[in-house]
């Protein structure tokens, strides 16, 4: 009965977007995992995930995106965020993501900071 | 002193019914949308833990939700979260540090009880033989 | 059989906190949007029947959320509302007829159980000396 | 800690709508009543109750919308409701409301009606 993640993907040059709908747990993040490394794998660096549809998250799923960064610092490449609630955007930042991936408010400041620094 | 007491089995997503309970309670005391979020997510957190980590027999999570306050002027709600399993030392875990996560090989867990902390105004937890209680309050 | 249990003090509106508990336990088991808030009316209408009549000195109703079937197969939701107060005979309860309550000086009230009956696919209300407590049940 | 009802008022010529927003328990009940009333006292024998904003509503309430349609009749008046919920929709009928209240989907459904019959 696990309410289960819903992902779609904007493969753009030089950018992939992960929309996210539902909650990110144990298995919305082995989700969001598994997409990231495709994208990885199809020879994408820069991902952004937006997090519009997500309005709740727990910290199991969180270690997976962190797993998600390590992967991403190990490849030079970047993971950003956008569209958090105010209490995801506060949980980030209590952990200190903000310092390994970025965290932009909505979707066109993050693809501009993307695309400027490409 | 209003309290509303929900019981949980501790299955996959029941901390969401966690979650929405104190949601609604939240409500109920006029709590700002962002102050409820923040304690729902605290909440989830709370209950996770007893689910992964307590190994109770029973496998159940109590819940109280006490208004604090006066009737008419809660001042916030005092959350209590109990399990009867087998407890642990809140003293001896080692706050996590993203850094020292990041490293290859290192499990990247154990951001709940930083999280409770961090989102919540006083947090107090009570772990031994007979259990775990994490008491946490929100003002409004 | 999984079991969620709630209670809540007799006070004005804890009514709502049943009904949105309700609905976490029903979107737990998937049920649909429109079944979900019939079920939630039901829940609404049984508190308030306690807080209202029961003059239970407890102040104080006990819900369970059990889940029909099996667990990764869900039937439905059974509720049990339960009061320790005065109780009542439902049998002698006189259905509610619409034209006659229009008619002039004639109490409108009268609704709850008709209404709960209404709304959910099985209800059965024992009440006696201990108390009253209405058991209901929606399928998925 | 009662969440109270807000109600809006859009008086026409011969119809006055009133929108209601929030929970319709005894006390929401009773500021329908008020509204309801004033407005008759004003003049007004068409009333429109559109339910739009309130996703919640009690016997005690509804006990009390009864009330008001028994004052309808007696002054030879029409109650009528749009934009239900279903769960509402179907305790009203359940109720047999419909029978002394006309109960429409929207608003222009109901207008409509109300012009066509006056
Ligand atoms: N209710 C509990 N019962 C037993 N141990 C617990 C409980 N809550 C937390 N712990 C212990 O504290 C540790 C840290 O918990 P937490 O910060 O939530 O991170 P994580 O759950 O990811 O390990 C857990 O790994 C566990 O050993
Ligand atoms: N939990 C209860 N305890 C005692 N009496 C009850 C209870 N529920 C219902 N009753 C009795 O049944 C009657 C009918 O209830 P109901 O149909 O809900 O309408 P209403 O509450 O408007 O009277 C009540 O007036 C009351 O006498």
């Amino acid at each position: 009965m696990s309410e289960s993640l819903k992902l779609n993907v904007d493969r753009r040059d030089g950018l992939a977007i992960v929309y996210t709908d539902g909650y990110i747990n144990n298995q919305g993040g082995e989700e969001i995992a598994k997409v990231a490394y495709g994208l990885i794998d199809e020879g994408h660096k820069n991902l952004l995930l937006n997090l519009q549809g997500t309005k709740i998250v727990n910290s199991i799923g969180i270690s997976i995106l962190i797993e998600i960064i390590e992967k991403m610092i190990e490849i030079e490449g970047t993971l950003a965020f956008c569209c958090l609630t105010p209490t995801i955007d506060k949980t980030f930042h209590i952990m200190g993501l903000a310092q390994y991936a970025g965290i932009y408010a909505d979707e066109p400041t993050a693809i501009s900071e993307f695309t400027g620094s490409a | 002193m209003q309290e509303i007491t929900l019981t949980l089995p501790m299955l996959p997503d029941m901390e969401l019914t966690a979650s929405k309970t104190a949601c609604a309670v939240g409500e109920h005391i006029r709590m700002s949308v962002d102050k409820i979020d923040e304690m729902r997510m605290a909440v989830v957190e709370a209950c996770i833990n007893a689910f992964e980590h307590s190994d109770a027999q029973a496998q159940k999570v109590e819940l109280t939700f006490a208004v604090m306050g006066q009737d008419d002027d809660p001042k916030g709600l005092q959350i209590t979260i109990r399990d009867r399993g087998i407890g642990f030392a809140p003293d001896t875990v080692e706050e996590p540090v993203l850094k020292t996560k990041l490293s290859p090989g290192i499990s990247k867990r154990g951001w709940g009880l930083k999280i409770i902390h961090g989102l919540m105004d006083e947090v107090d937890i009570q772990s031994g033989r007979e259990g775990t209680t994490v008491v946490m309050r929100k003002l409004r």
